[in-house]
């Protein structure tokens, strides 16, 4: 009777996590509890931040079975009632369905349309222009990872990481090298929290004093009609350019239509409340949930992770660089009436960038204020980014 | 895959993509300011078109404010269909005018100002408050 | 290498929406932006129509790929595994599969449910006569369906328009013929949203302005067991007689009874908030985007959108002077004390209906308030609907 | 399909849908007549009687208003089992009548008042709400 | 002609309800409605006994189709085109997929551990003892199932009611025993209302007055590092020795992780209201259907209920007596310190069985304010119940 | 089953279960004394530290008391990162003592405190309550 207890014991012991613990997943742990402590201390995005990292911990604790990358290596093969067998879908696996259907992104973008106010990219078109240029860099970048060794649909899921725009990454990785997912995702939102530290030493350097302390003039009103057509419109022209953007740009319009058009007031709250909320907190532990040890394994995924990071750094100082570039082009062009400096707000990174300009131009010239001027090309960076990745999603999606 | 492979892919890839990303938002901008260019002429028409364009931005924030009244809005749909046809002309035209923007040819519209929308609930509850005001009178 | 560019350039342009944009698609796109219209300017109905009309507009952009009309004509050949293939699945797709499993209506009800106060009718449960009476016309305009040449299943999704209830529209033409969803939808929003104009010229004919003088007895208050109970009955009994009405009137019940118990205030805070609006969000959207060109390329396709704009007038107008018809029944039975001018409210269409009622009835004697009288029968209506949709059901569903 | 079979067909829905609609609503018109036969009655029982209805009647529009209070409910599950058992099988009963109309024989019962809830939170919420006010005391 | 309309009535009737209900419907009705009862007029667990009631109640109107139990009987056979045949996947049997996928108990926990704080857990960590010992009836529990004729699974769902918490209950018997899931989850519920009843007279049979006079010390200030890291640890440790745990602790933590961080307020709101009030709601009415008439028509069903009955209020019984008696244990070892009446707050069902003690204590000794040292137990015990429920899902779950 | 197999059965996932259930809480007790340990060294540490400890504790109810300020937050990333390294060093360490815990080899650490999070809000709702503001202006 004592021996059957005591082989019970030993049993539940063998089944026990701790005796599955390998160094790798003590390395993956580690990594979690980092990033953690980035959302928590220094709030580096800690709404995606948070929940991703948590994600990947719950992921790296053995035999939690919450989550089988596995399956979705083969997600062709995978039949409906798979989904009740707990050895292939997992908790995390479920909620990744969500992620894998590329259902997520576009949720997110729909609150997130509906918390923007285009107001300062209608009020000043020209906006736009910085928005693009700010996406440079993505391409850049894309050059970079092929050089470094990385297939085509990787190098463009890397690249956008320069689109300094979490939702956007997510969808764009999804569709092209998902099995980067979980570093990608993790370098996007990380350099979206650095932007206040990576961005001011390339402005400054870029600029004279002189240009950073131009004033810019007002902006115009926009009336409640402009604001209606912008989505309606921008919906349609994206669209039909660059169809693969379709879900992002679509629901990101539709968000701003709801806010806009003043008559759906119960439908633009609960997107931007409930709704991304959840979607978020979704995305956020399923994504990190893909980072698991077993990559880690595989020769050479630390490598690519290492190269990710400075893949990513690279794509963000050259996106910042040419928004500033082509914001002193303008400056030039319109006889010195544009400041240089909100060009690098073009990088998206919704509010952070344009923040990050106001204050860069208000250490220049005290009296300056910048930060709506800066709106305007940061909003523009949002839909530049989604362009960029329509294009890469179709020039490099195979299916 | 050959460094020349490399080099060509990625030359392509990063020309198409800059191309395409500054002909979409320069198209934008083309939009946009179309817009601009109406909402100044609208500014240009006198006082009274001036103080409609005014009240029209301060909208947003004023109906967030406003904690709409069901009393308001009981007749609200009727008063609606009694307007004048000019703004219904307004918008609708430059919707149309929008999408025929969008599909590459441009024609002259007007923009009027747009009516100030009263309710920010849904007609469910306002039937449920109305109800209550009834009980209580 | 330049030519690689250039090819690349083209490739593109190819793949772009402008180069598969046909007449067809310019139409819907400008029915979608005629909606979009009518929903902001003239708040038809927004909460959906605006969600319809953008998908509508969603869809119709060339190559946008979020909906796919072809994969829900052969729902018995789908696979799991193909909601990962994105020429199958697009993301309104997704979004639609709880229109077609038949979730979304009854989440919606249930909604309705914890917003409604039954107690007007509980007050007066005669107006559950003028509910059903309001409903007769459906019958009718089923007759006028089948004479106008639809098949037997259209007949009764169109029949069912003069319900002038959303849920129960999208749901029993779900059931019956789901490829005339658009139209439908798009119909019974409309005609909802132009009660106040159709109704009030044909309660005048049929009344004298002394009927319409007649001021109704102040309904005696209402017991909170009273309207615990309701719920509970209304469900047995309905489900029992009607079956397939289940769905519908059993989670209209719920969320009333959430409302009334007075014990679970948050799942009914929820049920009428966050939940009903995510819900609402996702059918209208994917609703709208069943209504693609594709579909108006098939012969006889457009003249079918135009008879069912005809009956769905036709059904409005009949059920109207039904209700009415049975008030004047109801004021000489009961000696001269009922208002006919509620009977309209029998319609359903809560609580536009009975505003419609009380603002005739007070043109007609300025001291006179109908609307908490209107309200019995408006919201028998939404109950009558459902009943009649279960016996459509029922009858004419295949299966 | 031939004009007759169409008429047959339309005729028979239309024949079999109105009289299960109004089987169906008249039916319920039964059962909440019944309601409002005992509602009259318990309002003839007197003064006192009356006057519990009423504040039965104002009831929930109170609930709505009153932001529930941790004290007060912390000892409110075990009041209501030391309730009176009169409300209890008054309640029950009801219950248990309707089903039994809804089944198709009615038989007489008594509605009794039905006691106040106090809370309108959870208690998952309230447990906290506890908490935080006993570490401010 | 006429003929056609009597034989449609007829038709019509013999598909209505009425012609199909048997007397075991009305029995599953009758208890449906005390269930409804209890719940409106007793507050028993409202949030979840309201929607298993009227779940139970809708599945039991025959013919409503909402919910099919016989296709969860054979999941392995389930084809993803069946969710579109409405004769195997009614609308109830769609939202049960979120508690047959293990889902939803987890998201709900989320949100409970949102709504926790762990303060007077960690300012008295000597209250886990009693965490744990008040989950020593389950295992007792599980001993009497297996004499009274239960097989293992069935028994270890049983034994988990004396977890005294809801949705660990759910997730266990989904896993072990899932045919049972009706009646366990009406028992769990059920006697968690029933805890202020239960308990006391154990609690004063077991402890003499003197010992429920114990005034304990106040706990000291908890700081917010130490509430950030508890959840962190706690997820990982009890994932690696009780990795079939990891669903629901991980959840548990993470939600809690929401609410200490102080960073990701969003998704700490919605954690405890929109989503898990959605989830509650969509569990227990899909749970409260699983309790069909074809289920009490198995010879033997009721006879299982009935025991059901007896062990779980078994279970409660030894839970709250082991519990009491480890905090005499407790309080000898400390010198007099610890008031025992704490002990049974182990029993989880949070926040009833603290305030409990509380009650208990200031009977004995009207200045004893013991609800913040109950606390402590009290969420110890939800972290043991998911602990017990992890072995027995590891030593039971066959697959 | 026999009465012998059941009796097995039974013990075994008794004992089992309760051996693991005891384990896994008593293990955490261990972690969360040592909490209790440096919770109450670095309340010793003097006065200054002791009133940091206070401000911790009081921190979740004032956060949530406090609507978050727009113009507050506009440059609070800014001030994290110049902020002294020794907090970050502390928590760092702190959380990384926790795994090495949870992994069954303990190590002394520091726990120092941690500075307030003013911002309740999102990045992104925040941006537009800027403009709103600055549009005010
Ligand atoms: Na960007
Ligand atoms: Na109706
Ligand atoms: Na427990």
């Amino acid at each position: 009777m004592w021996n059957v207890f005591v082989d019970s014991i030993i049993g539940l012991a063998k089944k026990s996590g701790f005796s599955n613990l390998t160094p790798l997943h003590l390395v993956m742990i580690a990594i979690s509890c980092f990033f953690i402590f980035l959302a928590i201390k220094y709030k580096f995005e800690p709404l995606l931040l948070l929940p991703i990292a948590f994600g990947m911990l719950l992921a790296n604790l053995p035999l939690g079975n919450l989550m089988h990358p596995v399956i979705w290596d083969n997600i062709h093969d995978l039949q409906f009632a798979d989904l009740f067998n707990s050895d292939k879908f997992g908790l995390l696996d479920i909620l990744y369905l969500g992620v894998k259907l590329g259902v997520y992104p576009p949720l997110i973008f729909l609150g997130v349309g509906a918390m923007t106010d285009f107001g300062p990219l209608i009020a000043n078109p020209k906006s736009l222009i910085l928005g693009a240029a700010a996406q440079i860099g993505i391409f850049f970048t894309f050059f970079g990872a092929m050089m470094l060794g990385f297939t085509q649909q990787e190098a463009g899921a890397i690249a956008i990481i320069g689109g300094a725009d979490g939702p956007t990454a997510i969808f764009t990785t999804t569709k092209l090298a998902p099995h980067l997912l979980g570093p990608i995702a993790l370098a996007a939102y990380s350099y979206m929290a650095l932007v206040p530290v990576i961005q001011p030493p390339i402005m400054k350097l870029m600029t004279t004093k002189k240009e950073r302390c131009i004033v810019m003039e007002q902006l115009r009103p926009v009336s409640r009609l402009e604001k209606i057509l912008f989505p309606i419109i921008v919906a349609v022209v994206v669209s039909l350019v660059v169809p693969d953007a379709t879900p992002l740009v679509g629901m990101l319009m539709l968000g701003n239509l709801f806010r806009e058009s003043g008559v759906v007031a119960r439908l633009s709250e609960t997107s931007q409340n409930a709704l991304i909320n959840i979607i978020t907190l979704f995305l956020g532990v399923s994504v990190g949930a893909t980072a698991s040890a077993d990559k880690l394994a595989q020769p050479g995924y630390g490598a690519q992770a290492f190269k990710i990071i400075i893949l990513g750094m690279f794509a963000f100082a050259i996106c910042t660089a040419t928004g500033v570039l082509f914001g002193k082009i303008l400056n030039v062009i319109s006889g010195g009436k544009v400041n240089p400096l909100i060009g690098s707000a073009g990088v998206s990174a919704v509010p952070m960038a344009a923040r990050v300009s106001q204050k860069v131009g208000q250490e220049a010239n005290p009296g300056n204020f910048l930060l709506m001027h800066a709106m305007g090309p940061n909003v523009a960076g949002v839909i530049g980014s989604a362009v960029a990745a329509g294009v890469l999603i179709s020039m490099l999606g195979g299916k | 895959m050959s460094l020349q492979e490399k080099l060509t892919i990625s030359g392509n890839v990063a020309f198409v993509g800059i191309v395409v990303v500054f002909l979409v938002l320069t198209s934008l901008i083309l939009v946009v300011s179309i817009f601009g260019f109406f909402a100044k002429t609208g500014s240009g028409k006198g006082k009274k078109g001036k103080e409609e364009k005014d009240a029209d931005v301060d909208y947003v924030s004023g109906e967030e404010a406003e904690d709409s009244d069901a009393e308001d809005s009981d007749t609200q749909v009727l008063e609606a269909t009694d307007e004048s046809e000019e703004d219904e002309v307004g918008l609708i035209a430059a919707i149309m005018a929008a999408i025929t923007v969008a599909m590459g040819s441009v024609s002259g519209f007007h923009i009027s100002s747009i009516r100030r929308s009263k309710r920010n609930t849904t007609s469910w509850n306002t039937a449920g408050r109305d109800e209550y005001h009834a009980t209580r009178l």
